[in-house]
């Protein structure tokens, strides 16, 4: 598989499209979401698995969102999202909100090509009462009284993005200990993948490689972007800049913040690095 | 030695609630997102020297979890998880909590972050000590405009545990699953039954003298501000920054 | 952790657990099986993971097993595995049918704390019609009609034992991409690992090692044995001696042919070993 | 050139049905344990330069699972797996398969090694091909005794195909599912109509002229007995040595 554009990457993902995208933590890729922002995709509706941050800030400042499936949106440290609070408060976006391990039991339906899977915990909150989605059925195996327990759908993106450390020739990406990204990959129809780099050789055929790899036959679209992760960290290479998304964090609290933000970060960054 | 910051207070009351004989024991503790105070008390308890198993989910470098973010659900759901913290933007008396928003659902008053996985982990871990610095009437509430997980469960519904407990910036909370209620089990220095009762939006029993929480002790702070500032600047830079003075190296 | 002798570790398993093995595509331990063996333990009831193979046909041949859960027990090349199809001839053993993914499936039903979890396929099979632990319910999610699924409940073996290519000090363990162990590690009570050394340093700083590890969290005991997976192959590390097996299969026909095979290859060895 | 071995004429059978223009594209196939004969027949296809991607089970080094022998299920049960082989102690002219035993269950007459992954696979792949080399009639019977995975299902029961073709020693067969029967595509040479017929103990449909299978050509030959031997010789060492007469270094 040889490795396109960031842009050739964005334009792959239409309108409309559902698009799952690991937090903070765990190897968003921000250099597709400002290369989403720039091709100025519309109404996605986002997934973050489990919870959101920095990527899906921007994307619903930058009014490519309709919705957002997750467990939490946050910054971090630098405190609450703002764009998302704004455009929930002001009706623009539509938020379906689950609990962390919810996300990820309705990946793991997917991925495992069943219809529903059953979790625990979730009877009498009200994120259960807000999701007609979801089932609360007695437990067939109960030793004894009902036993309710609910039933969550499978969950089927039709893209996932994330940024790996790497690719190899064959297309397989590397995502070390941060193994989500495979069972998002799994679970989704599509894998978009941004890398810092292309390596010789195959990933599978290094017994200290393949585990922490994605084998290619899960990844659709492969594009070097170094530094992808940042601000995010990214594994061992780079650690989070804080200072980044603080400044994101103040700027973003307006409109006309973020819009000075986005025209300075994601469209003159792009113009200087095509010079 | 500088002054006792509030964070230090906190942390303080936490570790010695983990450490609770009668409580089950705390073999192996999570801390989620957003916890710098329980990491903060999990390091103590383990400085100490007692014998825990720390499994720290935004820990970057040497982080516990090879199945990704999804692990620290299945390890509670298996049962080795034996104690976890939670906040809230609201709690109430019935130690509901609610981490979602004011107003109508989704939080179309003050929207916070989200649930992140307490609608789980509050019923199957068997000890949550709760914790939320800010204590004032708009936090703790009589009843909570969103549950984002209940305190208590009815009769039949799975569940392994509740709160052990409730630490604030003014006090310590025991919570009684039987009753559904808090007590009063003892009040920072410069606070009082009174002061504690009127910063607090629900109501919660008072059996004999309330004691004052106890200082942390020399060695307790020597511990905080020197190994586990280290251990904990990686993953909560700001907060060592705040609370400890301590900089970040450029 | 610290290691503790190959004998020890067998000590720790007692009659009648329930003992989950990997089968020979990824990482018995052959070693432990021969120590079981040798400690006499007796009327095990082993899960193969999702099949079995040649620790199984020993344990059984020695008389240590009193049931089998598995979806198929064979020697590879060297053929069907004699002291299981022996025993079961002779009513000495009972064998409770599955299919691979439905071992899978009830221990991550386990993995993941839930009482049950369904599987596709299965209806009409006589597997199913032999299993009254398995159900058959509509599904709540069906577009139409009744679609019928399988649900299969959570298995939590006592023990499961396998060899991994090494332990670090802080008794994490390295499986490289066999990451089932990993799986069967989570669903069981307790892990008994056999290695074939212990290395200094913690697997989960090493952002290389990290994704093939398992957290020292989920085991309780580990042994050196050298060589612990032969005559099966350890990763890259040495590969399958089909001629052991197939002079195994060949004397493991009769009873008294095994009883010989047992005497060289389980007694006499550590004896040897021992030297 | 020696004589075809017939597992090289199965095996240039199979790939001719893989690469069969009336059936869903085989972009992705998977081979599991013990299909010495569908591995050749897969890297035949891929050697002749279709663009295919093979996932071998049984392959130690470049494995292509990284989450375990589970992987292949799971692949299977997202749809990501086009065709798949099985093949069966005992056949039925229904296309069921007894990989479990004869007798009563679980096999108390002539045990067989069990189903393996059967029940689940034969559902969940669009296109399966049914292979066995022993054309008896105590392989391919009227009733199999004991069912570990049934070739049609019950109208509402979720399945994505079944049979697409049954290769044996003596010829190929075609299943029709809509009937839930085989006809007899083509006999190897030596065999007719009548000799399938007496070894056969089930029924089938014969339409107008059955034809030869065709003899691997020369190329196909010189594939199987090079570069693909090459490729096998790791996982499936015996049958190398015995099909292709390669020996293992020692």
């Amino acid at each position: 598989m040889n490795p396109i554009s960031l842009e050739a990457l964005a334009a792959e993902v239409p309108d409309g499209a559902m698009l799952a995208l690991p937090p903070d933590n765990s190897l968003p890729s921000v250099a597709l979401a400002k290369a989403l922002i720039r091709r100025g995709v519309r109404n996605l509706r986002l997934l973050g698995v489990p919870v959101s941050g920095f990527a899906t800030d921007i994307l619903i400042g930058a009014g490519c969102v309709t919705s957002v499936q997750t467990s939490a949106v946050s910054l971090g440290e630098a405190g609450f999202a703002p764009r998302f609070s704004a455009a929930l408060r002001a009706g623009t976006i539509k938020v379906i909100d689950a609990t962390c391990p919810a996300i990820h039991t309705m990946l793991q339906a997917s991925e495992k090509g069943v219809p529903f899977m059953p979790l625990r915990g979730l009877i009498g909150s009200d994120i259960l009462a807000n999701r007609p989605d979801w089932k609360v059925v007695p437990n067939p195996f109960a030793q004894e009284g009902e036993d309710p327990i609910v039933l969550l759908p499978a969950l089927n993106p039709d893209f996932v993005c994330f940024h790996a450390a790497m690719a190899d020739e064959e297309g397989n990406v590397w995502v070390g200990r941060r193994r989500e990204c495979a069972t998002i990959a799994h679970a989704s129809k599509r894998a978009l993948v941004t890398v810092e780099r292309v390596v010789p050789g195959n990933f599978l055929e290094d017994e200290r490689l393949a585990s922490g790899a994605i084998n290619a036959t899960y990844i659709s679209g492969i594009a070097i972007a170094e530094r992808g992760a940042r601000p995010v960290a990214l594994l061992d290479e780079y650690g989070f800049d804080g200072a980044y998304v603080s400044e994101y964090a103040r700027m973003a609290r307006s409109e006309e913040g973020f819009a000075a933000w986005c025209a300075r970060e994601v469209f003159e960054q792009k113009a200087q690095a095509a010079e | 030695m500088n002054e006792i910051k509030l964070e230090e207070r906190i942390a303080v009351a936490l570790a010695k609630l983990i450490l609770d004989p009668s409580a089950p024991p705390a073999r192996h503790i999570a801390v989620g997102a957003a916890s710098p105070m329980p990491a903060a008390a999990c390091w103590l308890v383990k400085k100490q020297g007692n014998p825990v198993r720390l499994s720290l989910l935004h820990k970057r470098s040497g982080n516990p979890f090879t199945e990704g973010t999804r692990e620290l659900f299945d390890l509670t759901g298996q049962g080795r998880i034996d104690l976890f913290f939670l906040g809230g933007g609201q709690i109430d008396g019935s130690a509901n909590l609610n981490l979602v928003g004011t107003g109508e659902w989704p939080g179309m008053g003050v929207r916070f972050p989200g649930s992140f996985g307490s609608a789980f982990m509050y019923f199957m871990t068997p000890r949550t000590i709760l914790f939320r610095e800010e204590h004032t009437p708009r936090v703790f509430v009589e009843k909570v405009d969103n549950i984002s997980a209940p305190g208590v469960s009815a009769p039949g519904v799975f569940r392994r545990g509740t709160a052990q407990a409730l630490v604030t910036g003014r006090c310590v909370f025991r919570f009684h699953p039987e009753r559904a209620r808090f007590s009063l089990e003892s009040v920072h220095p410069g606070e009082t039954v009174e002061s504690v009762r009127e910063a607090t939006g629900f109501t919660f029993d008072v059996t004999g003298d309330v004691p004052f929480t106890p200082d942390p002790t020399a060695e307790e702070l020597a511990l905080l501000r020197g190994p586990i500032c280290d251990e904990m600047m990686e993953t909560y830079p700001e907060f060592c920054a705040r609370v400890f003075g301590r900089k970040q190296a450029a």
